[in-house]
């Protein structure tokens, strides 16, 4: 379609329905009927059938008008892209609505305590009895689960095939009796992250995913939203717009719950942004040997961006090769991070023994000290990024599996 | 010079070993953590009852048991390797060392022996503790009163006594300060390492008397002991979370196999190992050189041995293996690692704050240089 | 500002590898590093003939082709892919850099078109090749008359002319000197990387011309431009080396299985692979700031984008990435890479020289925080 | 024995029999006469039955008077100790008393092109034909192999067995048509090394060592030899005794021979002894950030020693673990190397880009730059010491195997 048609036709409409005096709700309901809240979803699904470009070009009038965005916090994006590819119809229809108003609040329950880098290796177990699914295990590092309403849930139900065919995806009612969920209290203090205990769960049959024995190929496919959506992450947030009246307030407040759990994200990343002025102002910068790790710092900093940006402009010429670069930006941040906090170490000298809010910086200097060590491990460790990089973009060897077989007699954590 | 331990000191060290492992778990370093003094009194009175550790390196003259650094390093690589919590560092190591360094005999008899019991905690006011060139610039005495903050200072809440150094009209001088005096301000800080109990301490018109002199010299060599005895302390905690991390590879299971069985993890252990191995025979090698410093003099020592530098070797190598030790044990447990629940954050935090206390490995390589350099030419 | 090649870019880079491919491989390498000039001049000016490098990035006004810094990193980095032996450094680089910075009009008339087809072979003479501020101890220029001596200077066995950077009354000059003038004493000097050729220069009383004014500004101009081509020639090698040490690992078999199925050699790729995407990321930047610069006048650029410390990071990322590579390319190839026969030593070997020609990557990390100071306070 | 008695008897036959106008073999003839020239040999073998320690009374004895010793060179001694564990009389009568000497050299044949880390992946061919063993195949890295009479060489006598089966292992004449010895050059110009190519070559049955099937443990005992040899070789030398006579001369002309091979030996290691002198002389001691990275390496240095001085100790006080250490002084070494590289370039700046006599220390320096390689490949790559540190040391589990089952199914270099 002709991006000034799709431009004119968004602005004509939101002139109709835009108002700040809505209720956040009320809004939302407005945008699925007028089909602009998932633009690049097919019309027969809430959408228009937009390509990624015209879907960037009502983004952009949203963007520019501050117009409030079908909600798309962190894991409702995951469980409606992935219900989306992989539901029938009963099931779109039961979540996808309520899920883009925000009624609807997500948790992802994959990674176990037994099973981090090897996702695959749950050992939660679905089974049934008396027409239902009966759940038993654990998850952990939920992000959100304490204002979950479902999760999107990786369990095993067959013990006896190969590790990743065993394994269905189910959407889970969190607000049973058979799940509990405790926060999981950080290193550095946070509890962004939950443990999530399933005893005697129950799932309907209606609420399988993909059909039985298909649980890894649809978690791939949400976990690929996960990495496209860090990509993107960057470009999204609305503009400057003056947000005063009842929508925006409500939005603020979803988003406050939604980013809560990622105050301290920026330390994890090392604060980089903080060095240079911090180390004029303690007069560490005159040390020549600092200034050394300084430089080393930025250039890594500046070259990664430049990397990132020219395999973006690579991928938009032509091929979709994107987890690479994703691998590559995410070992580049551990580096990053702990070259970070070496030099924030440096400038603070004895200093950054101390920490809370009478410390450097308020306290954020010390926050990424004990932070940093996070961006190495989560969303996968800079060891599973290193095989990615080696086997996916250099094409070396894999090594021999050891998993193989029915996944009863595989070696796994008790 | 000695090589090897004695078997004296091996038992030395059981015996210690046995104390901290009954009474320095995690979950008492957790519980201690959480209080104002940071250590629990009695364990630390037990402690001084039973090994004499308080005054184990104190010479009998001064109530202690007059051994030297190589014991006082035993303790603090035992205490570091169980995170023990007590003013030993701030009172045995640090007061101790001053008053050895800097005060005259008669201060030296009163005040040594009540610290070699463990009946009085004392510590060491400092203005800086980034290097002794730094000291002296915040805290003042004029007609025996003193003025002036330092912002960190171990152990200050638990103190009977402070020993501040502070600039006067005749130089650099050692004072004795009742820290419950009046106008002796101290304020509690946070700390990254919880720990490892720090406070502020503002001195405003309190009366001190002068216990003795200091200038560069005698700084530097406060500054050789401490660290000496701090790289104990990293040394035992390197020891111990690399065994618990390699410990933890061979039963944690990803991918059907231990995940020590992964290449890239056995050789990061292996180069941990190395590093380990290196700063335990650095550390172990200064705590002889100034037990035999102290027995022939120093200078003996520097002509037979040319190596006053290796207090800073060891501690700049002490802090970068702590740390690169304490990386890999939250990394190599994956996000375990990072939790409160397990312990391993509890030695990262008192790796990061070792490495900066009493300088960073940077200001100790360059000392080491600056003395280097001093011997060749 | 550009972001990516275009397609004639792309075209022209393909031509220069067919013909790197055909002209320059390791055999010819070899063979040429073995003669005195290093290069073979049938080659050379087929090159400049068919392909145009020796003026690409030249004015048109000037003789050459009128493309920018992007096209002269496509040459360099073809270049350092095949190791090519040539003066194309000394004389289209350098030699051109300083005329273009320093020269009076007349003189880059007279002599820039020569050098943009390659029949003129210009080197420039410089008394330190570590950094700007180095340059002008050694060579003086009195009265017309040039002595003093630089201790290495590229390809002046080969080359017709000379560009002498001296120090004179009138402060820094740019002087003209025929090479086989009496006077001008070329001294071959062995040089680590034998396919980079290097002479000693000594001038006895050489009378020269002044061709331009030399200062700190234009020097450092000149330092930059220069960094940035010999930056994309390091990451072409790197590229080669990560691609050819890649591919050998996957057809070596050690216990049974390829080397590359190793996961501490595996991890070690994929490290290089990170750091070579850097370095050339950062590369192509720097040029692509450089002909901004240019067009707009590089204050405009240092307005806009502030980052006239790019070809400084550039520099000292590929230097050390190209360092870093070339050790992994002798290292996973065991006892082989060691070997003489073994064709890795020759880019080794490049890569070392090219560390630390235009200063190595801790003076040009220092270089970039005067600029980022200067920028930021 | 008592010290005592042992130290006067070898004076008292020292000044019966030690004359430095004697030919070199003479004297060492005389010496093997004497029971002096291998101490800790068996009594029937040569020797005297003396424990180490009691060896140490006579190195010590012959050190301080400068006695020439028996032949050790190099091979020789890997050849002697491994003839003298493994060899039957007749081999024993055969080499051992002309190794001593001096008069037969040896080398080592076990390395191929095919198999470096995976020595026992030798695919050198030992066949039984017409009354002897013929062997085709190629070594490398063999050191002196130009010099030597012999060889030791590993071979493979059974394609059907297991990998380290189906060695055996060979004392071989190197002077035979069969045997083609071809000069190996380096990347440093040096060639210390060979490479040897055996076409038909041959070998007596005779001249089977510890039996068919039982090479590798025949080579094990070898390669342990060669490591204790590695560990002691800083102590041996003899003294400062002026020189002068027959003996000495023709002991010169033997260990400039020897030696040959190991001259640029200090510069693969760093040259860490010119690191101090240079930064003063050049200036570059003034910068901060050199100064750091000089610290660094004197502190690795020097710790390297004090670790391996506290492992000897520990060694002499009871436990017999000499391979870690090993492993972890070979691993340093290597990490010693590359720093000092690093710190002789930034010493040097631009001037790093000179090589040969008129460049920095006489051309050390450059040597120094392209010779470090060698330290973390030769003798077990850096890799193969991590492995043995991780496995041996600290217990951590081995790879599964993919070289099991008969040798010739192995997947291998072709």
């Amino acid at each position: 379609m002709n991006h000034n048609d799709i431009k004119q036709e968004v602005t004509g409409w939101l002139e109709q329905n835009w108002s700040t005096e809505l209720s956040l709700l009320e809004w939302r309901n407005r945008l699925l009927e007028g089909g602009w809240a998932a633009p690049n979803w097919p019309v027969e699904s809430l959408g228009r059938g937009y390509s990624v470009d015209e879907t960037q070009v009502v983004n952009d009038v949203f963007r520019r008008l501050g117009i409030v965005f079908a909600s798309q916090g962190g894991p409702r994006r995951l469980a409606a892209e992935t219900i989306l590819a992989h539901g029938n119809d009963e099931q779109k229809q039961r979540y996808l609505k309520q899920t883009l108003t925000g009624e609807h609040a997500w948790c992802q329950l994959f990674s176990e305590p037994g099973s981090g880098s090897d996702l695959a290796g749950s050992s939660t177990k679905a089974e049934k009895r008396d027409g239902r699914w009966i759940i038993n295990g654990q998850k952990v590092w939920t992000t959100s689960a304490h204002h979950a309403d479902y999760g999107i849930l990786l369990a095993r139900s067959d013990w006896d095939l190969p590790k990743h065919q065993g394994l269905s995806y189910f959407l889970i009612d969190m607000h049973q009796p058979g799940v509990e969920v405790r926060p999981l209290r950080q290193m550095n203090g946070h509890a962004s992250f939950n443990e999530v205990f399933m005893t005697d769960a129950e799932v309907s049959f209606d609420d399988l995913l993909g059909g039985e024995g298909n649980g890894w190929a649809v978690a791939a496919s949400t976990l690929s939203v996960e990495r496209r959506g860090f990509a993107q992450a960057r470009q999204s947030g609305i503009s400057s717009v003056e947000r005063v009246g009842r929508v925006y307030d409500e939005y603020e407040a979803e988003l406050a719950i939604d980013n809560e759990p990622y105050t301290w994200y920026p330390q994890r990343q090392g604060r980089v942004d903080l060095v240079l002025d911090r180390a004029k102002k303690t007069g560490a910068i005159a040390s020549a040997s600092t200034r050394q790790e300084i430089a080393k710092l930025l250039s890594m900093k500046r070259a990664s961006e430049l990397a990132a940006e020219q395999a973006e402009a690579t991928r938009r010429a032509g091929t979709n090769e994107i987890i690479p670069a994703g691998s590559i930006g995410k070992l580049a941040a551990s580096v990053i991070a702990r070259q970070a906090a070496h030099v924030h170490t440096l400038i603070s000298g004895s200093d950054a023994m101390l920490s809370g809010e009478h410390s450097a910086e308020s306290g954020m200097v010390a926050e990424t000290l004990i932070s940093v060590p996070a961006i190495s491990i989560a969303g996968g460790t800079d060891e599973i990024q290193r095989n990615i990089i080696s086997e996916r973009v250099l094409g070396m060897p894999k090594e021999q599996r050891s998993d193989t077989g029915p996944f009863r007699d595989i070696k796994r954590n008790t | 010079m000695q090589k090897e331990f004695t078997s004296d000191q091996h038992q030395f060290r059981q015996s210690l070993a046995r104390f901290m492992q009954a009474k320095s778990t995690p979950v008492d370093v957790r519980r201690q953590m959480l209080t104002e003094q940071g250590y629990d009194a009695e364990v630390w009175q037990q402690l001084c009852a039973e090994l004499g550790v308080a005054g184990i390196h104190i010479p009998e003259q001064y109530g202690g048991f007059g051994f030297g650094q190589i014991e006082l390093g035993i303790v603090m690589e035992e205490m570091g390797k169980n995170l023990f919590c007590g003013p030993f560092l701030a009172s045995s190591v640090m007061a101790s060392s001053a008053l050895l360094h800097c005060a005259s005999e008669a201060y030296k008899e009163q005040l040594l022996p009540d610290i070699a019991m463990g009946v009085s905690i004392v510590t060491l006011v400092l203005d800086s503790l980034d290097g002794p060139e730094d000291v002296g610039s915040l805290l003042h005495e004029d007609g025996g009163v003193l003025n002036g903050a330092a912002k960190i200072v171990l152990d200050a809440a638990s103190a009977d006594l402070m020993l501040v150094v502070a600039s006067s009209s005749s130089g650099l001088g050692l004072f004795l300060v009742k820290a419950n005096d009046t106008g002796v301000n101290v304020t509690s800080r946070e700390s990254l390492d919880p720990t490892r109990k720090l406070s502020e301490v503002a001195l405003i018109n309190v009366s001190a008397q002068r216990v003795g002199d200091v200038d560069l010299g005698n700084l530097q060599e406060i500054w050789r002991d401490c660290s000496v005895a701090l790289a104990h302390e990293m040394v035992g905690g390197a020891q111990h979370l690399l065994t618990s991390t390699v410990e933890y590879t061979k039963l944690r299971v990803q991918f059907g196999r231990p995940i020590g069985s992964f290449q890239a993890l056995k050789h990061r252990c292996a180069d941990l190992l190395m590093e380990v191995e290196f700063a335990r025979a650095a550390t172990y090698h200064a705590a002889r050189l100034l037990d035999a410093g102290n027995a022939a003099g120093l200078a003996a020592v520097n002509e037979s041995e040319a190596e006053v530098y290796a207090p800073h070797m060891a501690k700049a190598l002490a802090a970068d293996t702590y740390c690169n030790v304490a990386r890999a044990a939250v990394q190599l447990r994956g996000g375990i690692g990072f939790t409160w629940e397990d312990d391993t954050h509890l030695w990262f935090k008192r790796a990061k704050s070792s490495e900066v206390l009493l300088g960073g490995p940077d200001r100790h390589r360059e000392w080491m240089m600056q003395l280097i350099e001093g011997e060749v030419s």
